[in-house]
């Protein structure tokens, strides 16, 4: 059996290369199945077989280790990650950067769905925090995942959206401008991984984990704009 | 009154099939005749402006419904259509199916009143069609082709669906319809008893050309037409004529061609018309004028040929009076009997079948 | 915010039905009634979203209708608004996936009504669309009703087409289908249970209603 | 031979309709005749097992087929159906259709060979029934029902569709099989020349009930079912019987109850039977042995009863030979000249129309 | 990837019509003929799912089939196996899915066929089974046919509910419909452009087949 992995959206890029490079080192092939963290958790709860669970936050692999589903001691925070404000070709960015949106010409602005996805999450907190998010609120379009709200920003059917900084060093990325968004302004995205229970390969996923934790890999997920976290466990 | 007629000559080209038919339809009713596959149907269709690829010319008097350059549409050509299967609007009760044609009317057409009492479906009139059975539905849609007030009335088969009691309610009526309301009637069967009850004209069809067309006393007692009408004997249609009522005995005194006949059981007047069919079979020939019989009409008549059949039957055609034809059908024992002979004069004791009175 | 998601979606059907009830009924009279040998292609055409998966259809929609995309270019040009995310998006996208569920029971039933009562008809005088409008269409009343009620109910469960043009934004394309979706992804078991049984109960009391309605198979009409 | 008849006691109930029919189907051709809607269809369907609401019992000789306990499902009654329509397997060749039934027979049935032969469709077996013409497929339906072996077979007005050159040549098919194959034939007709020239039991069918049942002469010599049957005039049948051949004049000596009769146009052997029709239109009376005439059968007839009637024409009731009756139309005036009275002697001259004749 | 989710979704659309067949053609059969009056009840029924939105399928397929469900604990306990996120989860779900697709043609066949035919075969001696199979399935030939080719590219086409019941397991529930939404997630335009063009045309393709083969109306049968 291949190790299969469930992925959050922002770090399905990072996670293909990683894999490869897993493989590489003589791994076992690695399935990615990639989603909004609350999907994923959805799935897992109703019996979706994934050997590990790579998680945009820390609260759905707590909750899957209450539940008996993942296994103890398994959790640690892979990467912590950020949020980028995007402009779509053709789009301008606010002058005066993230706090600027709310009276630049924005036509509709993609966010990912703030109840499944962490990245929405962290959008809303932000737009909040800067008491745009009324303001805003007729121009937001939803995604269920990061990766979607992007992809309304490739076919140009939104000129600005807020995703992961990732996808500003993935591959097939969407042209436009970006800009960070302070990460002041919201919670810290830690996004922790989790053996699961019900996974058909455990010694697979042992494995990738390790490689997982490998400096190799760490320098892989920084290259994407990932922070490490290290070898970091819940306490 | 003077009732255009409608002349066409049409061609039409189907896959093993072509109609090549050419004829005129006067006022009365002209039956077209001929067996299962001929043609009837798609003559009609095409004289209606229901066939796409129908070639040729169809004029009403003037009035040009089809030429070379001209195609009138059906719903242009004012012909009413009864199709055997009646085809009333299943949504419409029947008096909306009588509004509906009478709503479209083209040109001046019978009154509604007239028609609804001619057809007697007063009392159908708040019925719902699939209520209606098969002899009240062709009458409300003989009714309903009639309220358009159609140029020419196209019935096809419309009693081929009913049975027998049906048939001799509605066969009335539409002999009266030309009359009645001025138009022409084009009759399809393939029933040559009703041609004969109903038609004043018959179109004989074959593969899609019509044969013969003429009188039906013409048509129907031309021995090349036998065949065709699946006549078991030979048989003559004579016209006649009332003359007189002889009260006394309750006798109806008719002229013919051959002479003047007496016949009982009739309901007629002085001045009708009657229409005969008299086979081979009804006629009996005696060598000398005959004391009284049952039947009592006895024509003197001249023996013209004799034509000898295997089985000992032999078909002898006889002339009776200013020139009529008649045939008898004898044995060959009473042809030697009588000492038949081109010439011969003979008395035929004969009683002819009434088919159908004109009032 | 499940109520504002059914009355997004009743007024999609709605709207849906009235445009489909529109532009199909010329349609099917053509495919019931046409030799052309472009009948069979359309036929095809109109046929195709029965079984195409919706996600092809929005991938294709979003990139028609997106403001990059020829109609939505056009669109935006006209009208100064975008297609996509917005209800007159998914009124075009809802009219192109439910197509065939209006068009082909009129089609039917104008194929059901036949050659006879038309002739007839122009035989008593009627122009070809007099008899279209008195006869064939009061003919296939039922089609017309069998088709409005699969037209509404088919619009009402469209998912993967919306999901992809729509953009769940609340009060203006957030339909139930997608509602239903997102309670369950978010394990909201009991909205998404409330919806769900709502949805069911509504479609399988009309069709009952139509089934009970076209069960009589002899050709008594609606009156 | 001994071929056991079908008995039936049958009842169905329907919205409007009620079946109650009671009878006994020997050898030969029974014909089930009435108008339109009078239950023919559905006595056959019940006789078949295709009527789960039809009530009673049948039974074929011993073998119960129907009664209150048992009910045995149409597959395992061995009758043979022939449905108006045909019912030609659309699927299969005109040879896969007849195997279809040959390989499904119940009982001893007629020989493939035989019956092929008899039905003359040879020529079609690889056909296909869409490419049949009506006459055709209807021979494929007969031959297809004879190789199941049935113990009865039911004909549904098998000619209903066919115009009258295909029904001649079907006719005397069906009319050979009773004989040929040993099982008795139920032929629903609402046609009675149908019943005339093919039938040798008639069951006459009125609103749900069988009104009478009989030979056919009995039957349709009975002036209560003159109307039921559409005649215009009195009309007797009668059996009759060839007792020789003059084959210097072609003709035919028959025996009959009213004495010997001679007929020319007959293809016929010593010891076959006919089956004469003598309508009263055909009588013609005179008061004394008349002279050599055409018709030249002469009978010495007693008058019976007279029935006066409007218009002129009279019906007289007369006796002939050993008491065979026949009727004469005669007009009031001929009556008069003849001073007919009850009993008094007369002779007619008779020329009755051949219906039938059994090989 | 992609054709990884090709196979798949053959195998699932292949397996689905296979088994919509079996369970399919005797209720078919029951809806043309009985006159219970269950019959209504249960054609609307069968044809809920042609108005379901697939998510409500979905979810109750993952209530049911999941490993709290009754259907998905019994069958945990009785392989060791979920039935959600598997193979087997997704047939099920396709077979309710599709249901109406392969019923409804089959159905709609058979009364074609009408009693007539089988009134003829039992006076032939057939018993009712022996002329179900000699006569009614072969008549209804071309209803078949309809039945599995719709069954089949329904089946290819299915999103919403599969989404719920299968998620998107590579090599055993990613068929091509969730395969072309995930690589537009992906940004993978070029293989969405592919997998879309390539479904499309086969729909087409497909439908226009079945078309010609069902275009003449008269009753000339498959032979
Ligand atoms: N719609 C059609 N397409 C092709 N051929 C047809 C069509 N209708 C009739 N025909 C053929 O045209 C010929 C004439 O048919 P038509 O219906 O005019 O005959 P008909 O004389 O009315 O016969 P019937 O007495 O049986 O009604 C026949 O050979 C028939 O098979
Ligand atoms: N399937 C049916 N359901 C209800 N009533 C029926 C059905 N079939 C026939 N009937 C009715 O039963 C009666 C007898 O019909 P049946 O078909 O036996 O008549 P028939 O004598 O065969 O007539 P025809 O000569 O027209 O064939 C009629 O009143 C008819 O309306
Ligand atoms: O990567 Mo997420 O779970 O879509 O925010
Ligand atoms: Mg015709
Ligand atoms: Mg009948």
């Amino acid at each position: 059996d291949p190790v299969r992995v469930a992925v959050a959206a922002n770090f399905l890029s990072p996670v293909e290369v990683i894999a490869s490079a897993f493989e590489a080192a003589g791994g076992e092939p690695v399935e990615i199945v990639s989603g909004a963290t609350g999907q994923h958790y959805a799935q897992i709860i109703n019996g979706a077989p994934f050997d590990v669970f790579l998680a945009a936050d820390q609260a759905r692999p707590a909750r899957l280790l209450e539940q008996g589903l993942a296994i103890e001691g398994s959790v640690f925070t892979y990467a912590l990650g950020r949020l980028v404000l995007w402009a779509g070709d053709g789009h301008q960015l606010p002058d005066n950067g993230f706090a600027g949106l709310v009276d630049h010409p924005v036509t509709r602005l993609a966010i990912a769905n703030p109840r499944l996805a962490p990245y929405g999450r962290a959008a809303r907190d932000a737009l909040q925090a800067t008491g745009q998010w009324q303001a805003l609120q007729p121009r937001l379009v939803e995604g269920l995942s990061v990766g979607r709200a992007l992809h309304y920003l490739a076919t140009g059917n939104v000129s600005h959206a807020l995703v992961a900084a990732s996808y500003t060093h993935a591959r097939g990325r969407p042209g436009g401008a970006w800009v960070a968004v302070d990460p002041s302004w919201h919670e810290s995205i830690r996004q922790d991984a989790v053996r699961l229970v019900n996974g058909p390969n455990p010694a697979g996923a042992r494995a990738f984990m390790t490689f997982l934790k490998s400096a190799e890999a760490q320098t892989i997920l920084q290259g994407f704009g990932y922070r490490a976290a290290g070898e970091v466990t819940e306490p | 009154m003077n009732i255009p007629p409608v002349e066409f000559d049409l061609a039409l080209q189907r896959d093993g099939f072509a109609l090549k038919a050419a004829g005129v339809v006067p006022t009365g009713v002209t039956a077209v005749f001929g067996r299962s596959g001929c043609g009837k149907t798609t003559l009609l269709r095409c004289l209606a402006g229901f066939e796409a690829g129908c070639t040729g010319q169809i004029r009403h008097g003037d009035v040009v419904w089809q030429s070379a350059r001209v195609r009138q549409p059906a719903h242009r050509r004012r012909v009413g259509m009864v199709f055997q299967d009646a085809r009333l609007f299943a949504h419409l009760s029947v008096r909306q199916n009588l509004g509906y044609a009478y709503k479209r009317r083209r040109g001046r057409g019978p009154d509604w009143h007239e028609v609804v009492a001619a057809l007697g479906v007063e009392g159908l009139l708040d019925r719902w069609p699939a209520a209606l059975s098969g002899g009240e539905a062709q009458r409300v849609a003989l009714a309903r082709a009639l309220l358009t007030g159609p140029a020419l009335l196209l019935l096809d088969e419309p009693l081929a669906a009913l049975d027998y009691g049906r048939r001799r309610e509605i066969l009335p009526l539409i002999a009266g319809i030309p009359e009645r309301f001025s138009i022409p009637v084009v009759y399809v069967t393939h029933s040559r008893y009703e041609v004969l009850e109903l038609a004043d004209r018959v179109m004989l069809m074959e593969r899609g050309n019509i044969q013969a067309a003429g009188s039906v006393s013409e048509v129907f007692s031309n021995p090349d037409h036998w065949s065709l009408l699946g006549n078991m004997a030979p048989t003559v249609i004579w016209d006649a004529q009332v003359v007189a009522r002889d009260n006394d005995w309750g006798l109806t005194i008719l002229a013919t061609d051959a002479g003047r006949l007496r016949l009982g059981g009739l309901d007629v007047r002085p001045g009708q018309s009657l229409r005969l069919r008299l086979t081979a079979r009804d006629v009996v020939l005696v060598p000398g004028q005959p004391a009284v019989s049952s039947l009592l009409n006895t024509l003197s008549v001249q023996v013209d040929e004799i034509n000898d059949y295997p089985r000992g039957v032999v078909h002898v055609r006889l002339r009776a009076g200013s020139g009529a034809v008649l045939w008898a059908e004898i044995t060959r024992q009473a042809a030697a009997g009588l000492r038949l002979a081109s010439g011969r004069r003979l008395y035929a004791l004969i009683r002819p079948q009434v088919l159908r009175i004109n009032h | 915010m499940s109520l504002s998601a059914v009355w997004i979606s009743l007024q999609l059907a709605s709207v849906t039905v009235i445009v489909l009830l529109v532009i199909g009924t010329p349609l099917a009279w053509w495919l019931a009634n046409s030799r052309s040998r472009w009948r069979v292609p359309v036929d095809a055409l109109v046929a195709l979203p029965l079984v195409l998966p919706s996600t092809v259809l929005g991938f294709y929609m979003l990139i028609l209708l997106g403001p990059a995309g020829p109609i939505g270019r056009f669109w935006v040009a006209a009208t100064g608004e975008t297609l996509t995310f917005s209800f007159t998006g998914l009124v075009i996208t809802s009219v192109l996936y439910s197509l065939p569920f209006v068009v082909q029971p009129i089609r039917d039933a104008f194929a059901a009504v036949g050659r006879g009562p038309m002739e007839a008809a122009a035989s008593l005088g009627a122009r070809p669309i007099d008899a279209f409008f008195s006869i064939a269409c009061p003919q296939s009343a039922r089609g017309f009703l069998t088709a409005a009620v699969l037209g509404f109910a088919h619009t009402l469960g469209e998912f993967g087409a919306v999901l992809m043009v729509g953009g769940s934004i609340p009060g203006e394309t957030r339909v139930v289908a997608i509602a239903i979706y997102e309670h369950v992804e978010m394990l909201e078991y009991g909205a998404a249970h409330t919806l769900s049984a709502g949805l069911l109960l509504f479609s399988f009391v009309v069709l009952v209603a139509v089934y009970t309605v076209n069960r009589a198979r002899h050709p008594v009409l609606l009156r």
